[in-house]
């Protein structure tokens, strides 16, 4: 099949390996499936950035239905990048999830496992390819109810209450979603993201467009847990099986970010967006108090799935924060911590995730000398830890960079100092686990390296960190002109 | 209720009926409102139906657990599968125009297979959860 | 969209009242099931929201005939009749993680479960 | 050969070391043999290096384009290459030193304390060579946290608490201050390059001038300038081999080079002399040059005693820098040189003291000249040359920094200079006083001298301090090239 369909498959090739995956009912084929469906997603993304770099927009027409009547995949190289980094993300953790399923699921489940994971794969790259705001939101569900199941597939009880806490909260947003899209639909007729575009200017002054705004973003910040709507993501990232947690913590909330970020510039604009209403003050505000909050939450935390959950709240404040920034530097920022940050946190919990399964456990004093137990990924811990305080050298400082750059742009010196107050403190909760692992004496003896199909996978992310730090030219070439692509929008 | 004679008549009588109803809405989703999903619960009710009557135990003797597994799974992929065919007669995803020499027949055609699919898919999912569930009561509380 | 009379406006009180019923029955009931009936509540009070205005006085299906002039908008009905799928699949995985809840804690009450998370949270330490 | 692929060279070597060094935790043997070999090899490549630098050239390599507009780059300059120069020497030297003190404590971890030391020579380095602020910040980062496994060598709770200290301060200010201040340079100038005569040109506000400095100089932790000094003492827990790298050559020598490579190359010592705004920088670092001083004078702890007098010392440099005349950056630069080697000297001889006789207190010392002759010798030419009599090293460095001193008219300086001379002398003297002319205490421990591999690093180093006279005319024509005649 040739390149033009390029977009649909990307979403279909893994939304047809699940119901084969059931079909087959055995847990090494399902790992095969996702694996394969996985790299064939990744390849997809890449041949459709390859083909968007430099301004070209591919538009794909479900059914041959002509939009803005038809859905439409729509794909620039905002979206292409989040493309890449789902269906990378996923390759990785499907690979990592093998070992990792073996040891958390039991066994007559392994094969549904694959088949919800690739179904989760599919609801979110779905989201991001399609330019339909209905779309989104069946391809939201599809992500999230799948997304449920595999939290709730952890091993510990403690994972259903998770479970059934997220889905009441994803739903609550969900609906507010499609609350929001409902009256957008009624002052413009239309569902198509860059029609509706084109036709709200003319009604930008209705009331429903106002509540539409104010449902996308509450229902949008629920899914992507942004502070104070963040309530389900620590319990949930830290009962779900490692690769769940690894997988979503990398992409789930960078989609609905994603999601958020289009929306906010591609449909509302300049006029509601940028001059009408306080909502980047808002947003800015939020942000620096996530930074700021979760970020002492995380240093105070015993459990360090939890802290890493606390921690991911607080880097999706730097996501914000470069949303709300709204300049090239600011908007550069948010799009490329999108990709640092969930190859990094994809990495810290395969390897949180590895470690828990040998020490069974991931309180920081279970953790006690995995430096000596477990050197390779005590050594990885630190380094992912380091992109998460921004080191230069690591993907994290290039997000840091930008900020600080927009932030000086904006004149905002305070939102500087708070930069640099959140990355104190990042490396305040990086460093307790350097303590726990490399100054207290082991608890358990005899304990070992976690397997090479758990390892690898993990300390290839890890590298993924480094590397993004050092080669820009992908990730910040990708972020310059995505927003570009925004702020061009907007003008 | 194995024991009410009444019921059991009734519902060996009623059954089939229900099946054929199912499948009338199933076809007639092509000109009037009617579908997949209609057909689909009215298919898994007749089972539903079936399993009240006769127990979950006969029920899933009739429709086996790895069927109804099997069915929500075929169900998606003919849908795909139909989606892929029109890529591979040289249309987008989903593209049913191509699917016959004359499109209008084409589009029929499409619409049947989906509307099939969603039929298994609905009919294996509702079976599903009631099999899941009412499965469940039987386990020792607590 | 059609302009509606002004009594007619009397879809949206009533979606404005599930919806503010649903979400208060989420957040109010400390019961999971109760819950879930408040989340479906909430989800259907969108479904209203959707299908009111796609109502035409006097329309009809949208099925070409040389009797009917006037429509119904569809689009609005297959976009819910979507959103049902998902809200009742929202509801059946609901249902069943409070099954699985109600199994291994022996509670549905929310406030009991949290007691219970807690304790594990705490004695993770026992079973390292 | 293209000159310039031997920076690169230089800064892989230990690296590669390190990993061999790593590997062959089982032989101890072979291992040290790499570190020597490996210390030999980029002294090698530094040497060759240094005759492209005297005849004017500026040997340039680009690794890669970071962001757009900052790549990645090496290039070697006049001050670099002394830095470079100090490094490399002092590398072989105080391995040497190390394989002594370590075997002669038998300390755990040896394997990983060489990986570390030699991973900490390569970030050195890549400072030294580094062509533009980006470059330096990351050498700068990485040097912070190979380092600290060596601070915090021994993983008891009292090392775990200086780690704390030391990361916390060298990254929170790294992090905070001198990221912003990497960043303003950048957003004000859309450079970061290290440019002769500095990179401030156009409409920037005197202002906007000081608060950049201070953003810097405070930034720049490592350079211990107070209040950002407490990292320093702290850091005292380590082995002494890595007080002798921190304080002679990599870290606290990493924070005045960045310090004055910022002052000459990114500010420009013209376009910013006279101005009010920077006035503040003399003061802040005399105060710390005396208010240091004090503290050392007060310390009965040896190590802690030179940890302050480091601290001091390095402000020396930091206040020649600020002076901002042709003399003092000589100075400032040749002071980098000439306390390294002295205070290396000083190091040692506390590390063979601990390793011999087991004693860490001055208050101990009593009589230790006559059981440990040549360790004490070379102490009391360490100490010598950092009170500065002629013809130690520490003599020329502190001259021309005087010079320039008196040249700016800046006699507040001079007095502050003079102060701490009489200073150096009170804390240092009474040390050899009582090392050789009173008696040991009862009842006395029986020990002689430290391990011939410390002997062999401290005559290196003491001969470095005494025959000082015959390489300065190569390191003047190496400085001069800083400032424009």
């Amino acid at each position: 099949m040739s390149a033009e369909h390029l977009p649909v498959l990307l979403v279909v090739v893994p939304l047809l390996a699940a119901p084969l995956i059931v079909l087959f009912r055995s847990g090494r084929a399902g790992w095969l499936l996702a694996v394969l469906a996985s790299m064939v997603s990744l390849a997809c993304a890449i041949g459709l950035f390859v083909q968007v770099r430099g301004g070209t927009v591919i538009s794909y027409a479900i059914g041959n239905w002509a939009p803005p009547w038809g859905i439409e995949y729509r794909v620039d190289v905002l979206n292409a990048f989040v493309l890449i980094l789902v269906s990378g993300v996923a390759t990785i953790v499907s690979v990592y999830a093998r070992t990792s399923v073996i040891s958390e699921v039991p066994s007559d489940r392994h094969y549904l496992f694959y088949a919800m994971f690739l179904l989760c794969l599919s609801g979110l790259l779905g989201m991001t390819v399609t330019d339909d705001v209905f779309n989104i939101f069946v391809f939201l569900e599809i992500s999230s109810l799948s997304g449920y199941v595999l939290i709730a597939l952890g091993r510990e009880r403690r994972a259903l209450h998770a479970a059934f806490q997220y889905l009441i909260l994803g739903t609550i947003g969900a609906t507010f979603y499609i609350i929001g899209v409902g009256f957008l639909y009624l002052v413009t007729g239309t569902l198509n993201i860059v029609d509706m575009a084109g036709r709200i200017q003319a009604v930008a002054d209705h009331r429903p467009v106002l509540a539409a705004l104010a449902f996308m973003t509450v229902g949008l910040s629920l899914k992507a847990a942004l502070f104070p709507l963040h309530a389900w993501l620590p319990s949930a990232y830290s009962t779900a099986p490692g690769a769940v947690a690894a997988f979503m913590a990398g992409t789930a909330t960078k989609v609905s970010l994603y999601v958020f970020i289009r929306l906010l510039f591609g449909v509302f604009g300049a006029r509601l967006v940028l001059q009408d209403l306080p909502l980047l003050e808002a947003l800015s505000l939020l942000s620096i108090a996530a930074m700021l909050v979760a970020s002492l939450v995380a240093v105070m935390e015993k459990d360090l799935k939890r802290l890493l959950a606390y921690s991911s709240v607080a880097q999706i404040g730097y996501i914000t924060l470069g949303v709300s920034l709204a300049n090239q530097d600011g908007l550069t920022a948010a799009v490329v911590h999108l990709f640092n940050h969930g190859i990094a946190k994809a990495a810290l919990f395969m390897l949180v995730g590895g470690a828990a399964l040998r020490l069974g456990g991931c309180r920081l004093e279970v953790l006690a000398g995995m430096g000596q137990r477990m050197p390779l990924s005590a050594f990885c811990i630190v380094i992912a830890g380091l992109s998460l305080i921004g080191v230069p050298g690591t993907a994290g400082f290039i997000t840091k960079w930008h900020l600080v750059l927009a932030a000086a742009e904006a004149g905002q010196w305070l939102t500087i100092v708070a930069i640099g107050a959140s990355s104190l403190l990042a490396a305040a909760y990086v460093w307790r686990f350097v303590e726990a692992a490399y100054f207290t004496a082991p608890r358990h003896h005899g304990v070992q390296e976690v397997s090479v199909g758990m390892l690898a996978p993990a300390v290839i992310m890890t590298v993924a960190c480094v590397y993004f730090g050092l080669d820009t030219s992908f990730t910040l070439g990708a972020a310059r002109e995505a927003a570009e692509l925004l702020l061009g929008a907007v003008k | 209720m194995r024991d009410f004679f009444v019921l059991r008549v009734v519902a060996k009588m009623l059954i089939p009926f229900m099946l054929i109803f199912a499948l009338y809405v199933q076809f007639h989703g092509d000109f009037g409102p009617g579908g997949g999903f209609q057909a689909g619960v009215i298919v898994a009710a007749a089972v539903i139906f079936y399993a009240l009557i006769f127990g979950l135990p006969a029920a899933r003797l009739l429709v086996p657990d790895a069927l109804v597994e099997s069915m929500m799974a075929l169900g998606v992929l003919i849908y795909g599968g139909t989606g892929i065919a029109g890529m591979l007669l040289g249309g987008n995803f989903l593209d049913y125009f191509v699917l016959s020499a004359n499109p209008v027949t084409g589009q029929h055609v499409g619409i049947f297979l989906v509307e099939a699919g969603v039929l298994v898919t609905v009919s294996g999912v509702m079976l599903k959860i009631f099999y899941v569930f009412a499965g469940r009561a039987k386990l020792p509380p607590g | 969209m059609v302009i509606m009379p002004l009594s007619d406006h009397y879809t949206y009180w009533i979606t404005i009242l599930l919806m503010v019923a649903g979400l208060y029955v989420v957040i109010a009931r400390s019961n999971l099931i109760k819950k879930l009936v408040g989340l479906a509540i909430f989800q259907t009070s969108v479904y209203l929201l959707y299908i009111a205005p796609g109502k035409l006085i006097g329309g009809t299906a949208p099925i070409a005939s040389a009797q009917f002039s006037v429509y119904s908008n569809p689009l609005p009905h297959v976009l819910i009749l979507t959103a049902i799928v998902v809200g009742i699949a929202t509801l059946a995985l609901g249902l069943a993680l409070v099954v699985r809840i109600k199994e291994s804690f022996n509670s549905i009450e929310e406030d009991e479960v949290l007691v219970a998370v807690h304790g594990d949270a705490m004695s993770e330490d026992g079973d390292a | 050969m293209n000159t310039a692929v031997l920076m690169p060279l230089a800064v892989s070597i230990p690296v590669v070391g390190a990993a061999a060094v790593a590997m062959l935790h089982r032989a101890p043997d072979i291992r040290e043999s790499v570190s020597f070999l490996s210390a030999a090899a980029v002294l090698a490549c530094v040497t060759m290096l240094l005759p492209a630098v005297l005849d004017g050239g500026r040997p340039e390599w680009v690794f890669l384009e970071l962001m757009p507009g900052l790549p990645l780059a090496f290039r070697l300059e006049p001050l670099g290459m002394l830095f470079a120069l100090v490094a490399s020497v002092l590398w072989p030297v105080s391995t040497l030193y190390s394989i002594g003190y370590m075997r002669g404590n038998n300390e755990p971890h040896q394997s990983r304390f060489f990986a570390c030391f030699a991973m900490a020579i390569a970030c050195t380095l890549g400072i030294a060579f580094s062509a533009n602020l980006i470059t330096l910040f990351l050498f700068y980062e990485l040097l912070t946290l190979v380092t600290y496994p060596l601070v915090t060598h021994h993983r008891d709770e009292e090392s775990r608490s200086a780690g704390r200290i030391y990361l916390g301060i060298l990254m929170g200010t790294s992090l905070t201050l001198l990221l912003v201040a990497v960043v303003s340079t950048w957003f004000l100038t859309g450079t970061t390059e290290f440019t002769p005569g500095g990179v401030l040109q156009g409409e920037i506000s005197n202002a906007a001038i000081g608060g950049l400095l201070a953003l810097f100089v405070f930034g720049i932790g490592k350079a211990a300038v107070m209040p950002m000094h407490r990292w320093l003492p702290a850091a005292m827990v380590a082995p002494t081999p890595v007080s002798a790298l921190l304080h002679a050559v990599a870290v606290v020598k990493a924070g005045v080079f960045s310090v004055v490579k910022v002052i000459v190359y990114i500010f420009g010592v013209e376009r910013i002399s006279g101005l009010s705004s920077v006035d503040w920088l003399p003061f802040i670092t005399g105060f710390t040059i005396v208010a240091a001083s004090v503290v050392a004078l007060r310390s009965d702890n040896l190590k802690r005693r030179l940890a302050y007098s480091t601290i001091s010392q390095l402000s020396y440099v930091v206040l020649a820098a600020a002076l901002l005349t042709p003399l003092s950056v000589i100075g400032a630069a040749l002071h980098i040189l000439t306390h390294a080697v002295s205070k290396i000297t000083l190091f040692f001889a506390a590390g063979a003291i601990y390793t011999a006789a087991h004693k860490t207190k001055v208050s101990e010392l009593d009589g230790i000249g006559l059981r440990m002759p040549w360790t004490m010798a070379a102490f009391t030419i360490g100490a010598l040359s950092l009170i500065g009599i002629p013809p130690a090293a520490g003599f020329f460095s502190k001259w021309f920094i005087m010079l320039g001193a008196a040249e700016g008219g800046r006699w507040v300086a001079l007095g502050v200079l003079l102060t701490s001379t009489l200073l150096n002398a009170a804390y240092f003297l009474p040390i050899i006083y009582a090392a050789y002319f009173r008696r040991e205490a009862e009842p006395a421990h029986d020990h002689g001298e430290a391990p011939a591999p410390m002997l062999g690093a401290m005559f290196a180093s003491t001969l470095m301090v005494l025959r000082f006279a015959t390489g300065i005319g190569l390191l003047l024509t190496l400085t001069r090239q800083l400032v424009p005649n």
